[in-house]
């Protein structure tokens, strides 16, 4: 059986020049970049080029770059990092009710602390209103995270016009771009930010590697604290395959984004509409063109998203969901309720993330497989034609 | 994630649908929390003769269901209303930790059917089966908001100490 | 020219069935560990997998080991956390005064927050006496944190002694065991600590790959927060290619623990007493037995270690220093100030970090070259023959 | 890391030794930072005749030492005092940014042992050459104490906003 990936949020596979320039340090190139002879210079030379291929995909430069072991760690890093630096100026930090766990769990530990935090609302696309942040800054206020994009509903934020109000008060602003970077174009100067996080995995590259852009100028506090490695900001030894594989990608990516949207956009769209034409009661989710290139969410009524989810499994389809099951937490996505979605209505998503690998035939395959699953289930649901 | 006996169920759950003039109906959980469960029997001299549920939920859920409905065909209604957590868990050769709460549900909802069953006998008007709890209490550690426990299993352990 | 690496405390190459290992999860294994479907099962049992190799070789149950992304990591955590989570119960810790920069600085960053430090000194072998440390403690110590080994002087600490006088008063005791696990035998549970920081390049895994073993019960709150990976204590998605690797060589290392020691201990003792022999004006530094088996640390006086270094690398030999030049922060190693040696002197400081692949040859190589080398730099040398 | 020029220099450093007779000597540095380098210079009629130079210290501080002699022979003396930190830095071709103090520590010696001489040729008791700083402060960031302030180059501008 074919296996058809549009679970790309989870996991996308390595490109093959990704992992053709990783190979050497699997074996001969096996140095500690902060070793002062040779073995470790040849690693050195590795790392300053990996950084600087990323530094290119956003237009940073490369002494704003800060490897890290993830999108999470970088959004950690930046919430805890400027709380920790900036907290004689002030202890308000403003960001949206949809971030990911990893901007929403770290500030939550924030809170406990005694930060102060404002978490703007968003419309029914999943959309934050500019004007909402700039009716939220105190003088107080020390840090605004808002995210670029989100992977569950594919919304894209204004990033720029957040980023532009920021700046006329002064305050940093930092943005979630896992979803972003490497997907659709991003250029830190234009969006206006002071801090960026990212993850290679989103543009084929490593999982548990990452980085965040941290504009110069801009003061931080680490946190991890030690070793001189990346400038003293992030002490560690590196994830050197890691890092390496990560250049490649972003180099690669760089070159193809364009192309690879235009891939994704019309896969995405067929089935956006492909879906709920096929299927009574379904719903897409999000904006229809302020969106991620390959990402398709819809709801379904009357059926979980796990019991879709292991039948689309066992035909090869592989696809995520934000129902309360398979958050792991019991909880519907918070991103979703935020939207103003009602939480047994969210039970029912699905969520189609697609890549470079996608083709017309695996939407086609989606769009036959995909309507006797949820009749099935529907025909076994309590809820359905009460 | 889960045993073959469970994919067995959930794959061709056993004993799906309604009874129209069921002797006793039995509903638990709620649609925020991804987890509904109605059943339905026929009881004949104080035995269990059909049992047929619907259930909107995870693939635990249906497979609970299932193995429930099959557990309790035949029994009498004391024997069915021991039927516990451990043993649809047991029967269905474990659940992954977090799912347990799904084994749960298919007993109450089972037990509850009996005693709609039990009430009508005794022709009291039957208790409206309640709903789930509004708020998703977590079944693992009982903490009721989940904005204070957000993550299952081992977590409350660590960062609570119990 | 034959390479020489004696210098595997920066970095060893991976053992072939590590790089076997890791193979897969390069190509066609790429789950998530945390999606619901088969693709990300495949990881999760792999990680799961290595879970149990790496607590295997420290006596640890699975649920106790958290994947980090390196000692570094694991070693901040171990201290932030315990502080953020035992705040109402005391801000007192207690460390030594020869920790590694990742436990040195991290506890000074705690220091700049409010939190109460004692150092303890270490004797001229660098060894911290056990009664310091029951002396050390009130009632409002929340942390002891004592280096299991310090692989710049080689001295292996009390670690099982220092963890009884911890358990007596039910203060939790942790041990950066980056140097020591995989290299000799470590029990969590003969040593009485309740976290201990490791990584695995100390035996032969990838780098930028560790964990924090956590006992259970123990009270420690994230330094990563966000997602549900490794039960919450962790955040992030896994960089599953390090991990595994990272498994391999637990269990490799686990089965060849004695023999490696049986190779290493002859020639670091060649190295440790054929240097001073050959060369007038050398002395060993650190303890003599009680010390990693593949730990050879000197002292030349009259001249700097960085400048032997990079003649000793034109020759293929790579070694590491601690002298001031070396260390990147134009200080001399506080290590080695703390056990008394003066600042001048720990300037000459050569050390020699032996691994698998070395051999007798490598020795007989090390004293043939080292001698001319500095004589020539002592020649230079306005110290010298004064 | 180092530039061919550096490593040309530091594997056969020129003009290494002393002038039992010298007309001028200067000495900076301090063992405890990692360097010290004394110079030596032979004057003949207002010219560097000779210079020669021992150094204690890191590749750099021998490279450093090794130009500034090149640089300095044959010079005038007032020539010979317009040599800069950066002069050095060219005439090597770069030098990692945290050895640029060893570039400072080469001139300041010459500097300084053409202070010696002009001052014996005044009649002045010569003053004792200074030793380096008893702490070792950073040569980047001007930060005295290095507890405060423990790492190179950037992380200065970074935690201090400099
Ligand atoms: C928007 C967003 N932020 C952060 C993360 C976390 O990144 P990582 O998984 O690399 O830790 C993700 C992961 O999918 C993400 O989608
Ligand atoms: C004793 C000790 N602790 C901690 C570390 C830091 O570990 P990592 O480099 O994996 O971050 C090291 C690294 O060499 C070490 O030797
Ligand atoms: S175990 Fe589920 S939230 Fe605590
Ligand atoms: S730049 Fe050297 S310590 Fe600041």
């Amino acid at each position: 059986m074919k296996t058809i990936n549009m679970d790309h949020v989870a996991a996308s596979s390595l490109l093959p020049e990704v992992v053709e320039a990783m190979m050497p340090f699997l074996s001969e190139k096996m140095g500690n970049p902060s070793s002062m002879h040779s073995l470790g210079e040849e690693v050195t030379e590795a790392l300053e080029e990996a950084r600087g291929q990323v530094a290119g995909l956003i237009n940073a430069s490369d002494q704003e770059m800060v490897f890290t072991s993830g999108g999470t760690e970088s959004n950690n890093w930046a919430l805890k990092g400027m709380v920790l630096a900036n907290r004689s100026r002030g202890n308000h930090i403003i960001t949206s009710s949809i971030e990911h766990f990893s901007i929403m769990h770290a500030i939550k530990a924030l809170e406990k602390q005694g930060v102060e935090v404002t978490r703007l609302p968003v419309d029914k696309y999943g959309i934050v209103d500019p004007d909402d942040v700039r009716k939220a800054i105190t003088p107080r206020t020390i840090l605004i995270s808002v995210m670029h994009a989100n992977n569950e509903v594919g919304s894209i934020q204004p990033i720029a016009e957040i980023g532009k109000i920021a700046r006329e008060h002064g305050v940093p602003f930092h943005t979630d771009a896992v979803a972003t970077v490497g997907v659709i174009p991003v250029d830190v100067k234009a969006l206006n930010v002071d801090l960026l996080s990212l993850a290679a995995n989103p543009f084929y590259g490593p999982l548990g590697t990452g980085a965040l852009y941290v504009r110069k100028g801009v003061r931080i506090e680490p946190l991890i604290d030690g070793g001189i490695q990346e400038q003293g900001l992030r002490a560690g030894t590196e994830n050197v395959l890691g890092i390496v594989g990560m250049g490649k990608a972003a180099e690669i990516a760089a070159g193809e984004l364009e192309s690879r949207m235009a891939h994704l956009i019309p896969l995405r769209d067929r089935l956006i509409n492909e879906i709920p034409a096929s299927i009574e009661e379904v719903e897409p989710v999000g904006h229809r063109t302020q969106r991620l290139p390959g990402n398709a969410s819809v709801l379904v009524r009357y059926v979980e998203g796990e019991s879709m989810l292991l039948f689309l499994d066992m035909e090869g389809i592989k696809i995520a969901s934000g129902s309360a099951c398979i958050s792991r937490s019991l909880k519907v996505s918070h991103v979703m309720l935020a939207m103003g979605i009602d939480a047994g209505n969210a039970q029912g998503s699905l969520l189609f993330t697609l890549g470079k690998d996608n083709t017309n035939e695996d939407v086609d395959e989606v769009v036959r497989i995909l309507p006797p699953i949820v009749q099935k289930l529907r025909d076994m649901s309590p809820l359905y034609k009460r | 994630m889960y045993s073959d006996v469970v994919m067995d169920h959930f794959k061709n759950p056993r004993n799906v649908g309604e009874i129209p003039d069921a002797d006793g109906v039995g509903e638990v959980g709620n649609p925020a929390c991804g987890d509904i469960m109605a059943f339905y029997i026929k009881v004949n001299n104080n035995v269990l003769e059909d049992v047929k549920f619907k259930t909107f939920g995870c693939g635990a859920a249906i497979a609970v269901s299932s193995m429930v409905s099959e557990m309790a065909k035949g029994k009498t209604l004391d024997e069915a209303m021991q039927i516990s957590n451990k043993s649809v868990i047991d029967a269905l050769n474990g659940l992954p930790k977090k799912k347990h709460h799904c084994s749960n549900l298919g007993a109450d909802a089972l037990h509850r059917a009996i005693e709609d069953y039990r009430s009508k006998q005794q022709g009291k008007i039957a208790e409206r089966p309640l709903d789930g709890p509004e708020v998703c209490s977590c079944p693992v550690c009982d903490v009721n908001d989940p904005e204070e426990a957000p993550y299952c299993s081992s977590v409350c352990e660590r960062t609570t100490g119990k």
